[in-house]
This record gives structure tokens, C-alpha cells and sequence, in this order.
């Protein structure tokens, strides 16, 4: 049971990061009508604002250690923070500990920035072209983003680790009535999953309470009538895509302690992004959130030994073989519309 | 002139791409080799035969793509089916291509057949995710629990202890057509140029011409005006009549078969299939050239291969070294300036490049490369005659 | 005994009866109308014909045969064409390509593999859609794009693209619909001519009277999704019940 | 033989090759060739084919850079870094055998199918009679083959899988690098002494072949000191996370984790279990102890502050203080600012151990440079005394037990030595079950053309 437990909360958790990205994707594609693969690029380099903004409190000038020496002999170069010496060694070093939950705050304007540039400066010029041109120009500039973010960040993967303060675990299992220590559960895990059940209630309720939300939903059910409604469309449709962006932005800021992001992380989730968000029904954002969540607990459950040494490698298929089922039983997904992108 | 139930406008296209194809060591290979330049050379066996088989794989996934519009993300999976195939063809049998390349035809038509068969039943990017959840189940599968049957990371390889029981005392110790080895090379010096001209090469490039040809009778078909038809209205081809999913299982199979031709040509260039071939990444690589050169028409499929080919193995190779070469002659500060600028664009950057490219292809020619040339042509076309008759030209059937 | 009989057709969508007990006749070689009231259900009913909707109750028999359950282009290849409110054609072909596919498609029947023939070597095919294209007076036009015309030639390349298959029974769905009058008098009279030259049936869902007045043998008045009557149009027109429903209103 | 198997373009670069007229077929035969490549101009080209693109383009950058040292002191510049401490004196800065080396780089990607391309791309279009380098198995095996059948000599990079030099060796192959085997064998003294006998072990494995042998050469190595395997799981490559595979592991009954990944996997897995509290666990009243088998300066960076404590393996770390070690530290260092990772180690070392076989040799077709390297021993390249065994092309030599740092000072010392176990503990028989059995062969070297 607790062991069922636990995989509910890994799912739960895997869903997380999967129904964000998918929401923004759907957000894109339902408003603008452009399949974005670019939007794990936007993902991506959310992560590593969170790796810049860690550099950036990190960085330091040099002082000689002279009691120690470097790999060549030479006397030992310490590096000091500017932070430290600015602020103080607690107050640096708890900034630089702090850096994940900071870089948030400086996620939401950049990535919003990012978004407006890739919608003016390009996308906008793809919404008349064919799906294949989009797809072709968007996945060209993913290339482009993760590209630039090797050269200056390296392939390898780079750790940002969580605040100290939600190292360790939670004991989970003892809120439901457990013996104690039996369902443990890291902090910044279930941080996570609040954080993402926040910005998905957020976008829900900025959507249904807005008057910029209600043309957006107007938008989403036919795309025609947001052109009747015309005022200033132009301008809408670049913050939908600014905040498709920071949605995606914030979502792999948060990851970073969960997986130490490297620079084709994007790709890495493009493919699933958009198993999820077709299982969902393309359009639909309670679809995407469902099915990302659906699609994270299948697959936390198909990792567990006692399936696995059923059926060996069900691990590995489980997503696709959950889409192809959901396709051919639901032919638009599980709360798609008919007619979108089926020409 | 008219030949082989072409029209003559036909004709003289399918001499013209029979005669680059069959120069093209003369032809990629412009510089001297001693000139600095001769790193821009294409003309090596390995990358020709990639030409040519990346070349078919992309005139097959036209014909399905092209056509039809039906995107399919899962064609890499009866690439690997194809390589897989030939390759335990010749550990059973012996290193004679043939049986593993029909071997290859068969197998991959069947996947063909059942994965298309259960797609085809949506359409749109519906379609597509289905074809990439198979794909991707394939490789997953591949890599790791099919290993028995696949090798795994390693990739399927002959080993010396396989039964092979049509290998003779004097066989051919690698892959060969009835005794002429695909690795096999004539070289031919001029002046200061070197010309390779290798058996496999020539073995996919006659390969390459057949299918290519078979292409073209079918884009000329009631058969390809059907699946023509089937991108343009299903409705109206519904209340005429035609029952389109026929068609479109047909069209795939068939495209499906190109791609485990091409897969079982790569293992007969080079006896050894990876799992690699069948990821998601190799299936958007085909869409990608396919788009790059203009889906639809005949000739994009196959400029869009060569391009993205000769950008993964020319400009990869690009080092430090080669750049410090070119550079020599400058003085020292442009030199490194240059040097660094070029940093972003060559050797272990090459997807950069590509990426842009991509970008910009799409960006400002909708068509594909096939458009660039063409509006070159039409420029030219104009200048000639005053710009008169380009107005028939530019309205060229939609496969051209 | 008509070309087509429907008997007792019933169609629900969720709390809304679309069709009842709708029993009508169409007698060979005759032009048979349908009008009605926005909502009568005219559309429901003519796509319950073609294989789009299967009705809940009743029965559709095409020349004896039930058509019920049959996938559209089943029910084409027996014998039943049908013209769209707005033109369905294959706006990325040219229009010889678009009356040949009719052509090859009574030729060759549903699906037919025929990868290497040359569609320019199907000297028959050729020749049956460029006289088909005399005929509708558009052979000028059969190099041009179809997605390039005026909706008045697209409409008349759809009539074409149909008529080459020698339907039986011809279904147009208002097949004047947003024309002008000039364009709306030429519908009429190819309609008239085709009616004379062929020997097909039509049957018409229309909302403009001149159309239907010109055309029409028989009438059959849909309102609320049942038949209200069937006549001539001259009984038609002076009828209580049809000025009540539908003429009234219009008045 | 009489027809070329590989063409020699390559050669033309050094201008040897005059301009022929018009062809005739006995120009077509070109049968002037002894061996595949050979070098006839006054320059011999090598091909470093490492990862430039993906995941491992860090790891490929570092061996590439290793590589560039390695050609500069053979052509006599810089300080000659290990050419001032290898035993064999043969090499003297003049090149090879008089001729200038040079080099050509390609991109493997860390995919079979692209690293055979970039490999013949260098073999048909650059005429390189080695190559050298890389950062899988997988494609150490692929190119392996396919230098086999070409005929030049594959030097591998880093290939840590038992099969590179088991039932997949060639005998145009040859590995510096250490293995799965190895790991095992050096691990299981340092962990008994660590963790002690009564342990029971939860094995989490990446599913492919590397992962399965490194799995396997682990368990028996551990069972060996009496440890108990309570699971084995396999896990995706790529999966990112891995939280489903790591919660089961703490109620599992097991008290030790032993991650068989490497590369991203690694980072994340050990990221992620520490996340979960298995270091500060307790199972079976002993502290939960994690064991990383095959660690790199990379991961070790990627994974920051978890490895703390972890032990693992490694082919040879610059911290070593034998006189080698010392002179390539310092040249690596003062020409890239930083201490060269293993893997940069192995390419460099393996550079220079085919440039000497080829002077000792005195010739650079394949089958002589092999000889001299069959059976070779050496020191001074900073493993100390090291065997080239003849019979599968497998080095033998100490191996590096390590552990994460308690206190690093600079962002390379994450990781410390913790002993050097010595090569015979990690010997093992040529027809080891391992490594194919008995039915494992070389094969005939082969010259090409």
C-alpha cells in the first residue's frame, strides 16, 4: 500500500512537470494555432535562468590561499563571492542557497521578454503557413536556443540544488495514518507539486475570471470569432505567448533540483510534451493537465518491479502504449474537439 | 524522346537525374585535393552512399508525406526494421545482399502494413503521434529488452561464429552483390584531383535511380492524382466515390518499403545495425529533408537529403586546425576573430548552422530548396525573354 | 415504386428530434424538391441519404437496395452524387484532374491499385472528362488551378466533377446558394439543360423559390422534421399549410 | 587482394600522388598500397572521432584537447609532457618515423550509426591510419569493427564495458581504458573494508549493454566478499527521473545502492536517491551507503555535493603524484587552465602508445604496429607499470578506487584517491566468461588494401 502510495506521489510529481509544459503548448496551439516545438527550448532555458542567476550571486573575485596550493603547485586562487563580501558570508551564502525559489522572480519578466521576441520577431509570421512549415521553422530555432545555451553552459549537466531548508523529506505516510518514516517524501518534491498546482489554477482562473481570459477562451473555441471581436488581436496574441513562455519558463526553473539541467533538456521533453498534449485532445487545457497527470502515474506504476517483471520493459513503452490505446478508443484524445489539426 | 511510359518533358528529367547521379564522384569532388578547399569535397564513398540511400528513404516518405499530407513521425522504425533484417540475413547466410534486402522489403512492408493500419484509422497530428508511439516503442524495445534479437546499444553485428551456411570457401568476407564487394573502390587521378568510384556507391545509386523512376510513374499515376486528391478534399473524394483509406494504407506500405530498403542498403554498405536508426530523431530527420527540399515535389526529397548529409559530415569535421588553415594569410588579430566568429558556426557547433538554416529555408522559401531553384530559374528565365512566358511555368503541376 | 424511398425516418441529437416520420418518394427522372424552414431538418435528411448520418428509425432504399449503414462512397458507387452547399473540390488540382478523378472513380470503383499506369495514357478517361468539361462550357478553363476560379465556376466544376459519373440520383444541397441572380439564371438553366439531355433524377434542397418554382416536378414541404406535404409546385404554392410554415413567414 | 578496399584520398593532401592522364584499369586496381592509408607524403594523419554534439560533447571536448597535446609534443613543441617520463625512448619529438603527425577531428555523437560515418569519413576522405577516442561502448565496439574491416588501428577512448575487449574484440583493436570487470575487482576490497561483509545490495541498472555488465562484474565481485543482491532493476536510458525506481529501494530490505549509470543518468540517480534520504537512512541498523562503480570528473561536477562520501572508480585521476602524471598535469594544465579528466588521460596515453608501437615497429601498416603493441609493457605514462595483454588487447594495470571529498577546495578536487589497487587483483584470464568465454577470438589483424 505505501509502496502504491509513494508512486502515486512520483507520479503525481512526473505529471507535474508534464501537464506544465503541455499547458503551455496547448495555450500556444489553442489561441495562435501554431505548433510550437520550440516550447521545450522555452523549458529549457527557464532552467537555466535559474544556472545564470546561481552564476551570476556566484560570482567572484580571486583571493591567494596562500596556505594551499592548485593542481599545478601554484598557490591556491580562492574564489570569494562578490555576495559574501557585499552582504555579509551568512547573507551571500544564503542568496546563493536561495537561488532556485529567486530565479523565479527573475524567470517570470525574462521569459515573458523571451516570449514576446519569438512572437514578433517570428512566429507571427507562421500563423497563415501550414503546420509543417511551423513545426520546420520552430524546431530550427530550438535547435538555434539549445545550441547557444551548449556553448555558453557546456553539455555537461550543471546541479542547482534546492534551498537546504527543503533538503530531507517529509514524512508523508504518518499524515495519512501510517506508521511513522513508512512514506517518505522529499520537501522539495511536494514543492514542486504545489507550485505547479498553483500556476495551473492560476492560469485556469486568470482564463475564467479576465476579460483577457474570456477572448482567449472565445479564441480557443473558434478561432473566428476572436477576429469579430478584433480589438487589438495582434497585441493578445503576443502576451498569450509571452505567458505560454513564462508558464514553460517557471516550470524548469522549479525542476532544476529534481534534474540537473544540460542544454537538450528541451528535446529530451519536446516528444513527450506532445504525447501528452495530443492524449489530452489538442486544444483542450484540462485535457493537457489530465492527461499529463494520467501519463505521470501510468508511468511511475509501470516502473514498479512487480509490473516490470511481468511484463519486462513496460517502462520503457508505457506512455506510447497508453497513447495509442487512448487514440483508437477516443479519436480526439481525452477532451479534444473534433476538426482541430486533423487535416 | 520518349521512353519507359514517360512523357518527354519526364524523359529528359530522368536522364538528366540518371546522369548526376551516376557522375556525382566526378561531380562532389570540385577541388583538388591539395587545395584547401578539397575539406568541402563530398566525393568519398561513405558519404555518396548516404546520399543516395537517405535519398530513397526521403522519396519514399514523399510519396506517403508529399501527397498525401499524412505527417508520419515513425518512419525511422522500418529503417531499423530494414538494417536489422539484412544483417541476420547475413549471419544466417552469408554476406550476399540480396536476401536480406528482400529480407528487408518484406519485413518492413509488414510493420508498414500493421502500423499503418492502426494510424490510418485517425488522421492529422492524431496520425502522427501514433506513427512516432510505435516508432518509439520500437527503439525503446530495441535498445534494451529485444537485445537478444537486436545487440542492443552495440548494434546487430557479424561475429565469427555465426552459422552463415551459404558462405563459400572464397566468399567475400563483406557484403557483396554476387561476388562484387560493396567496399570496393576504382580510383581515377587527374591532375590533382582524385576520383573514387565505389562498387556500393554505384550498387545505391542504380538502386536509387529504379525507385526514383518508380516514383515518378507513381506521382503520375491515377494512383498518386488519387493520393493527391486525398491532401486536398477526403470529403470530396468520399461522395465521389473512393474509399481513401485504401489508398492511404497503400501509400504508406509503399513508403514503408522504401524506408526498409534504405535501412537494409545502410547494412549493406556497412554490416552493422544500431539502434539509433529507428529513434524519433531520425524519423524527424526525413520530414525534415523532405520539407527542406520541397514535400511534393520529385526532386526535394532528394536535395533536402544531400544538404542535410553533407551538413552532418563536412562541416562536423571542421576543427580549430582547418580554420587556422584557411585563416593563415590574415593577420593575426582578424585571424582569431574570424577563427572565433566561425566557432559558432563549424565543427562541433554544425547543428547551429543547421538549425538556422532550417529557419531561414522556411522563413523566406515556403517551397523548399525545389522553390529556390526554381525562382532562380524563373529570374533567369525572365531576363532571357523579357519576362513573358514565366507566367506558365511557375504554375507547374503540383509535382513537379 | 421511386428511385428513392424513405420510409419512416427518425433522427434524435440529444433532446432534439431532427426527423420524424418522414416518408418521402422520388420519382425517377423527375426533379423533386425539398423546402423548408431554417431548422426542418432539409440538411439532416440529406445527409441521411449519403451515408454522413444513420437515422435512428425507419428506412432509405436507392433503387430497391437499403443504403442504410453504408459508408459514403458506397452509396456513391451506387448510383448517388451529391453537390455541397459550398463547392467541395480539389482546390490543388487542375480542372481536368478534378473531373477526371469522378471519371476514374466510376471507372475503377472504390479503390484500385494502379501505381504505374500514367494517368496522361488513360486516353478514355481524357477524353470522357474534356467532353464532360464541353459540356458545362468550361474546357477553356481545364489547365487552371481549381482553387483559382470564381465560386460560380467552382460550383459548376462540382456539378461537373458529379455529373461524370452518370449518378443515377443527383442530391444538391442549395445549390444557388449565396450567388448572384445572373449566376443563380445560369444554375437554372444548366440544371434545366441537364435535366433534358440526361436521364438523371435531381433532388434539390433549396431555399430560393425561383430556383425551386423553375426546376421542380414535385415539391416536398419539411417543417419541424416532418413532411408537411408533397405536390406539384402550382398545388404547392397556393397551399394553406405551406403559407403557414414557410411561405407565410417569407411574405 | 589485389583492389583497394578503402580509398586513399587522403595521400593526395601530402602531394605524393602524381597526376595520371586518362584512367586505366591498372590505375583502378591501384594496388601500390601495402596497407590501408599508408602515409607516403612527409605527414601522417590521425582521426580523433569523439562526441562533439549531445550529452557526452563535454567529455569529447576534454579528449579532444588531450589529443591536440599528445600530436603537439610528438611533433616536438611544447614541454613533450609524457614523452619525458615513458619508459619506451623510441619517441623524440621528430613526429612519427619522420613524418609530421597531423590530425583530423569527427563528431561521433555518441550514436554507433554517426561515429561509423565521421569514422569513414576520416578513413576514405583523410587517409588516418589510427583513430582514437570516444565515449561509449557502444561506439567503441561499432568503430572497433569497422576498423577491422578497413584495416587501421582503433585506439579506444573511453570504453568501459567488458565486451569492448571481450566477445567483441578485434584484433585491430586496443583499450587502455579499464573495465567493468576491473571496477568490481578494485571496488570489493575498499567496500568490504568500508561497509564490511554482512551487506545486501539494491542494484539499479541502466538498460543497455554497458549497464548490464557493469551490473554483473559489481555482483559478483560484491557477492564474492559475502554481500547479499537483494534486486536488480533496469532503468531507461535517459529517464531523468527516477524517483519510481529509487522509492521502492529504502522498504526493500537492502542497505547499500549500487547505481550501474553513468553520464546524465548517474547525475540525476544519485542526485535523486539523496534527495529521497537514502544517505541519511538507516536499513537493517547500518547507514544506507550508495556505490557509484564507474565515476568521471564530469559527473562528479554535474553531481555537485551528492557524491560526498561515495565511492566508485576511476582509470587514473591527475592527482596521482607518480613523475607521468605530474609532467602531463602540468602541461595539460598550463596550455587548457585545468586539470585533464581521465578520458582526456586515456586518449593522450593512447596517442602516444601507437606512436611508439609505429617507431618500434618501424612501419604503420596495421599488422606491425599490432605486434608491437601485443604484449607491450610500459611505466612512466601514470598508471605505473602497465601490460598491453596480447591475447585480448586489454591494458592491466592499478586502478583507482575513489571517493567524493568531504571538503573540496576547487571545483576539480570533488573527487580523492582513495587506494590504488594493484593490477593483479584485477587480473583476470583472457577467456574469462565475462568476456566471452572461450569462443572470444581476435580474429587476424588485418593490413587492408
Amino acid at each position: 500500500m505505501d509502496a502504491i502510495i509513494l508512486q502515486i506521489l512520483n507520479g503525481l510529481d512526473k505529471g507535474s512537470a508534464y501537464a506544465l509544459i503541455a499547458l503551455g503548448l496547448t495555450l500556444i496551439f489553442g489561441t495562435l494555432g501554431v505548433v510550437n516545438f520550440a516550447h521545450g527550448a522555452l523549458f529549457m532555458i527557464g532552467a537555466f535562468v535559474a544556472v545564470t542567476l546561481q552564476r551570476i550571486l556566484s560570482l567572484s573575485y580571486e583571493q591567494i590561499d596562500p596556505e594551499k596550493t592548485d593542481f599545478l603547485g601554484n598557490p591556491l586562487k580562492v574564489q570569494v563571492p562578490y555576495v559574501d563580501s557585499w552582504f555579509g558570508a551568512d547573507v551571500g551564502a544564503w542568496l546563493i542557497d536561495w537561488s532556485v525559489p529567486i530565479a523565479i522572480v527573475m524567470a517570470i519578466p525574462v521569459m515573458l521578454l523571451v516570449g514576446f521576441i519569438m512572437e514578433r520577431g517570428l512566429i507571427k509570421h507562421f500563423y497563415k503557413r501550414p503546420h509543417a512549415d511551423q513545426i520546420l521553422v520552430t524546431f530550427g530555432l530550438a535547435i538555434v536556443l539549445q545550441e547557444l545555451v551548449k556553448y555558453f553552459f557546456g553539455a555537461n549537466p550543471i546541479q542547482t540544488g534546492a534551498p537546504d531548508a527543503f533538503a530531507g523529506s517529509m514524512d508523508f505516510g504518518s499524515l495519512l495514518g501510517f506508521p511513522p518514516n513508512s512514506i517518505m517524501y522529499p520537501y522539495w518534491r511536494l514543492v514542486y507539486f504545489l507550485f505547479a498546482a498553483i500556476v495551473i489554477g492560476g492560469v485556469f482562473a486568470f482564463l475564467q475570471f479576465t476579460t483577457f481570459g474570456m477572448v482567449v477562451r472565445a479564441g480557443m473555441a473558434d478561432r473566428e470569432t476572436v477576429g469579430l471581436l478584433g480589438i487589438n488581436i495582434d497585441k493578445r496574441f503576443t502576451l498569450m505567448f509571452g505567458l505560454a513562455a513564462a508558464v514553460a519558463g517557471v516550470a524548469g526553473v522549479m525542476y532544476t533540483p529534481i534534474l540537473a539541467p544540460n542544454y537538450h533538456m528541451g528535446m529530451d521533453f519536446l516528444v513527450l510534451s506532445f504525447v501528452v498534449v495530443v492524449v489530452g485532445g489538442m486544444g483542450s487545457l484540462p485535457g493537457a493537465v489530465a492527461a499529463g497527470f494520467l501519463l505521470g502515474i501510468l508511468q511511475s506504476f509501470a516502473s514498479m518491479n512487480e509490473i516490470k517483471s511481468l511484463i519486462p520493459g513496460i517502462d520503457q513503452v508505457i506512455i506510447y502504449l497508453v497513447a495509442i490505446i487512448i487514440l483508437l478508443t477516443r479519436p480526439r484524445g481525452l477532451m479534444g474537439r473534433a476538426g482541430v489539426m486533423e487535416e | 524522346m520518349k521512353m519507359l511510359g514517360l512523357s518527354k518533358k519526364d524523359t529528359t528529367f530522368l536522364l538528366i537525374v540518371i546522369a548526376l547521379t551516376l557522375l556525382t564522384p566526378i561531380l562532389l569532388q570540385p577541388f583538388p585535393a591539395s587545395s584547401t578547399l578539397a575539406q568541402f569535397n563530398a566525393g568519398y564513398p561513405d558519404l555518396m552512399q548516404r546520399f543516395a540511400i537517405f535519398g530513397i528513404f526521403a522519396i519514399g516518405f514523399n510519396i506517403l508525406f508529399g501527397l498525401t499530407g499524412y505527417l508520419s513521425f515513425g518512419h525511422a522504425a522500418f529503417l531499423g526494421v530494414g538494417s536489422y533484417s539484412v544483417v541476420w540475413m547475413y549471419k544466417l547466410l552469408g554476406y550476399n545482399v540480396v536476401p536480406g534486402l528482400i529480407l528487408a522489403i518484406i519485413v518492413s512492408a509488414l510493420f508498414a502494413l500493421l502500423i499503418g493500419f492502426v494510424s490510418l484509422r485517425r488522421s492529422g497530428i492524431y496520425f502522427s503521434i501514433l506513427t512516432l508511439a510505435f516508432a518509439q516503442m520500437c527503439y525503446n524495445l530495441a535498445y534494451s529488452v529485444l537485445t537478444p534479437l537486436t545487440n542492443g546499444e552495440t548494434g546487430l553485428q557479424v561475429y565469427t561464429n555465426d552459422a552463415q551456411v551459404l558462405m563459400g570457401e572464397n566468399s567475400p568476407t563483406s557484403p557483396h552483390f554476387f561476388g562484387i564487394v560493396m567496399n570496393e573502390s576504382a580510383t581515377w587521378n587527374v591532375g590533382g584531383w582524385q576520383f573514387v568510384f565505389n562498387n556500393g556507391y554505384y550498387f545505391t545509386a542504380i538502386i536509387a535511380i529504379l525507385v526514383f523512376y518508380l516514383s515518378l510513374r507513381i506521382f503520375r499515376s491515377p494512383f498518386g492524382l488519387m493520393l493527391r486528391a486525398i491532401k486536398t478534399n477526403q470529403t470530396r473524394l468520399n461522395y465521389t466515390g473512393i474509399n481513401t483509406r485504401p489508398y492511404t494504407l497503400a501509400a504508406f506500405v509503399i513508403s514503408g518499403m522504401y524506408a526498409g530498403l534504405a535501412g537494409g542498403l545502410m547494412a549493406s554498405m556497412d554490416p552493422l545495425a544500431g539502434a539509433e536508426r529507428m529513434q524519433w530523431t531520425a524519423s524527424g530527420e526525413v520530414v525534415l529533408m523532405v520539407i527542406l527540399g520541397g514535400a511534393g515535389t520529385l526532386m526535394g526529397p532528394i536535395l533536402g537529403a544531400g544538404f542535410i548529409k553533407y551538413f552532418e559530415n563536412i562541416f562536423s569535421k571542421i576543427n580549430d586546425q582547418v580554420l587556422h588553415g584557411w585563416f593563415a594569410f590574415l593577420p593575426d588579430g582578424l585571424e582569431n576573430f574570424l577563427i572565433g566568429v566561425s566557432h559558432f558556426f563549424v565543427g562541433k557547433s554544425w547543428h547551429l548552422t543547421l538549425g538556422l538554416l532550417f529557419m531561414l529555408v522556411v522563413i523566406f522559401l515556403p517551397g523548399g530548396l525545389v522553390e529556390g531553384g526554381q525562382r532562380i530559374a524563373n529570374a533567369f528565365r525572365k531576363r532571357k525573354s523579357g519576362g513573358d512566358d514565366a507566367e506558365t511555368e511557375a504554375q507547374p503541376s503540383a509535382a513537379e | 415504386m421511386g428511385i428513392l424511398e424513405v420510409k419512416n425516418v427518425g433522427k434524435r441529437f440529444g433532446g432534439l428530434q431532427a426527423l420524424s416520420d418522414v416518408n418521402l418518394s422520388v420519382q425517377e427522372h423527375t426533379v423533386h424538391a425539398i423546402i423548408g424552414p431554417n431548422g426542418a431538418g432539409k440538411s439532416t435528411l440529406l445527409n441521411c441519404f449519403v451515408g454522413k448520418l444513420i437515422p435512428d428509425t425507419g428506412s432509405v432504399m436507392f433503387n430497391g437496395q437499403s443504403v442504410l449503414g453504408l459508408k459514403p462512397h458506397q452509396i456513391n458507387q451506387m448510383g448517388i452524387s451529391r453537390v455541397f452547399q459550398t463547392p467541395e473540390i480539389f482546390s490543388d488540382l487542375n480542372v481536368l484532374e478534378n473531373v477526371m478523378i469522378s471519371c476514374f472513380a466510376k471507372r475503377d470503383g472504390a479503390f484500385r491499385l494502379h501505381p504505374f499506369e500514367t494517368v496522361a495514357h488513360e486516353v478514355d478517361i481524357v477524353e470522357e472528362a474534356e467532353q464532360m468539361l464541353i459540356d458545362v462550357n468550361m474546357i477553356d478553363k481545364r489547365h487552371m488551378n481549381a482553387a483559382s476560379m470564381s465560386r460560380g465556376d467552382k460550383r459548376r466544376l462540382e456539378m461537373a466533377m458529379c455529373l461524370a459519373q452518370k449518378p443515377k440520383l443527383l442530391l444538391l444541397d442549395e445549390p444557388t446558394a449565396g450567388m448572384a441572380r445572373a449566376d443563380t439564371n445560369n444554375t437554372i438553366d444548366l440544371l434545366k439543360e441537364i435535366n433534358e439531355k440526361l436521364d438523371i433524377t435531381m433532388a434539390i434542397i433549396e431555399h430560393d423559390m425561383h430556383v425551386v418554382f423553375s426546376l421542380a416536378d414535385r415539391i416536398t414541404v419539411l417543417a419541424q422534421g416532418t413532411p408537411l406535404v408533397e405536390d406539384t409546385p402550382e398545388n404547392i404554392k397556393g397551399h394553406p399549410k405551406v403559407k403557414e410554415a414557410y411561405l407565410g413567414e417569407a411574405a | 587482394m589485389s583492389k583497394s578496399n578503402f580509398t586513399r584520398r587522403g595521400l593526395l593532401k601530402t602531394g605524393a600522388v602524381t597526376g595520371a592522364g586518362l584512367a586505366l584499369p591498372t590505375i583502378f586496381t591501384s594496388g601500390a598500397a601495402a596497407f590501408t592509408n599508408e602515409p607516403t607524403g612527409d605527414t601522417v594523419t590521425f582521426g580523433f572521432n569523439v562526441p562533439q554534439t549531445g550529452p557526452y560533447a563535454d567529455e569529447g571536448l576534454d579528449e579532444l584537447r588531450a589529443q591536440e597535446l599528445a600530436i603537439e609534443h610528438l611533433n616536438g613543441m611544447g614541454d613533450g609532457g609524457m614523452l619525458n617520463t615513458f619508459s619506451s625512448k623510441v619517441l623524440d619529438g621528430t613526429g612519427v618515423l619522420g613524418k609530421k603527425a597531423a590530425f583530423v577531428t569527427g563528431d561521433t555523437q555518441t550514436k554507433s550509426d554517426a561515429a561509423r560515418a565521421s569514422a569513414k569519413s576520416m578513413i576514405e576522405k583523410d587517409g588516418v591510419v589510427m583513430i582514437n577516442g570516444g565515449s561509449s561502448s557502444g561506439v567503441a565496439v561499432a568503430v572497433q569493427g569497422l576498423c577491422q574491416e578497413a584495416g587501421i588501428i582503433f585506439m579506444a577512448g573511453l570504453t568501459h564495458s567488458n565486451d569492448t575487449t571481450g566477445k567483441d574484440r578485434k584484433a585491430n583493436g586496443f583499450r587502455h581504458f579499464f573495465n567493468a570487470y576491473m571496477s568490481g575487482a578494485a571496488l570489493a576490497p575498499v567496500l568490504k573494508n568500508a561497509y564490511g561483509t554482512d551487506r545486501r545490495a539494491y542494484h539499479l541498472t541502466a538498460d543497455y549493454t554497458w549497464g548490464w555488465t557493469q551490473q554483473e562484474s559489481i555482483q559478483s565481485a560484491t557477492e564474492a566478499l559475502g554481500w547479499e543482491t537483494v534486486n536488480n532493476v533496469m532503468t531507461p536510458v535517459g529517464a531523468g527521473d527516477f524517483s519510481s525506481y529509487i522509492t521502492p529501494v529504502l522498504n526493500s530490505g537492502a542497505d547499500v545502492l549500487i547505481l550501474n549509470h553513468y553520464g546524465g543518468d548517474m547525475i540525476n540517480s544519485l542526485t535523486q536517491a539523496v534527495q529521497f534520504g537514502l544517505r541519511d537512512a538507516e536499513a537493517n541498523g547500518k547507514n544506507f551507503e550508495i556505490v557509484v562503480p564507474l565515476y568521471s570528473e564530469l559527473m562528479a561536477a554535474g553531481a555537485g555535493e551528492n557524491i560526498k562520501g561515495v565511492y566508485g572508480s576511476m582509470n587514473w585521476n591527475w592527482q596521482l603524484q607518480d613523475e607521468g602524471t605530474q609532467a602531463f598535469v602540468k602541461s595539460f594544465g598550463e596550455k587548457y587552465g585545468r586539470p585533464p579528466s581521465n578520458s582526456a588521460h586515456t586518449c593522450y596515453v593512447q596517442t602516444l602508445l601507437y606512436a611508439d608501437a609505429v617507431t618500434r615497429a618501424g612501419s604503420f601498416a596495421p599488422c606491425a604496429v599490432a605486434e608491437a603493441l601485443e604484449g607491450f609493457e610500459f611505466d612512466g605514462l601514470g598508471n605505473g607499470p602497465t601490460l598491453y595483454r596480447a591475447e585480448d588487447h586489454q591494458c592491466f594495470k592499478d586502478v583507482l578506487v575513489m571517493k567524493g571529498a568531504e571538503n573540496p577546495t576547487t571545483e576539480y578536487d570533488t573527487l580523492e584517491i582513495v587506494e590504488q589497487t594493484p593490477v593483479d587483483q584485477v587480473m583476470y584470464e583472457p577467456n574469462h566468461p565475462m568476456f566471452g568465454g572461450d569462443e572470444a577470438s581476435l580474429g587476424s589483424c588485418n593490413d587492408g588494401a
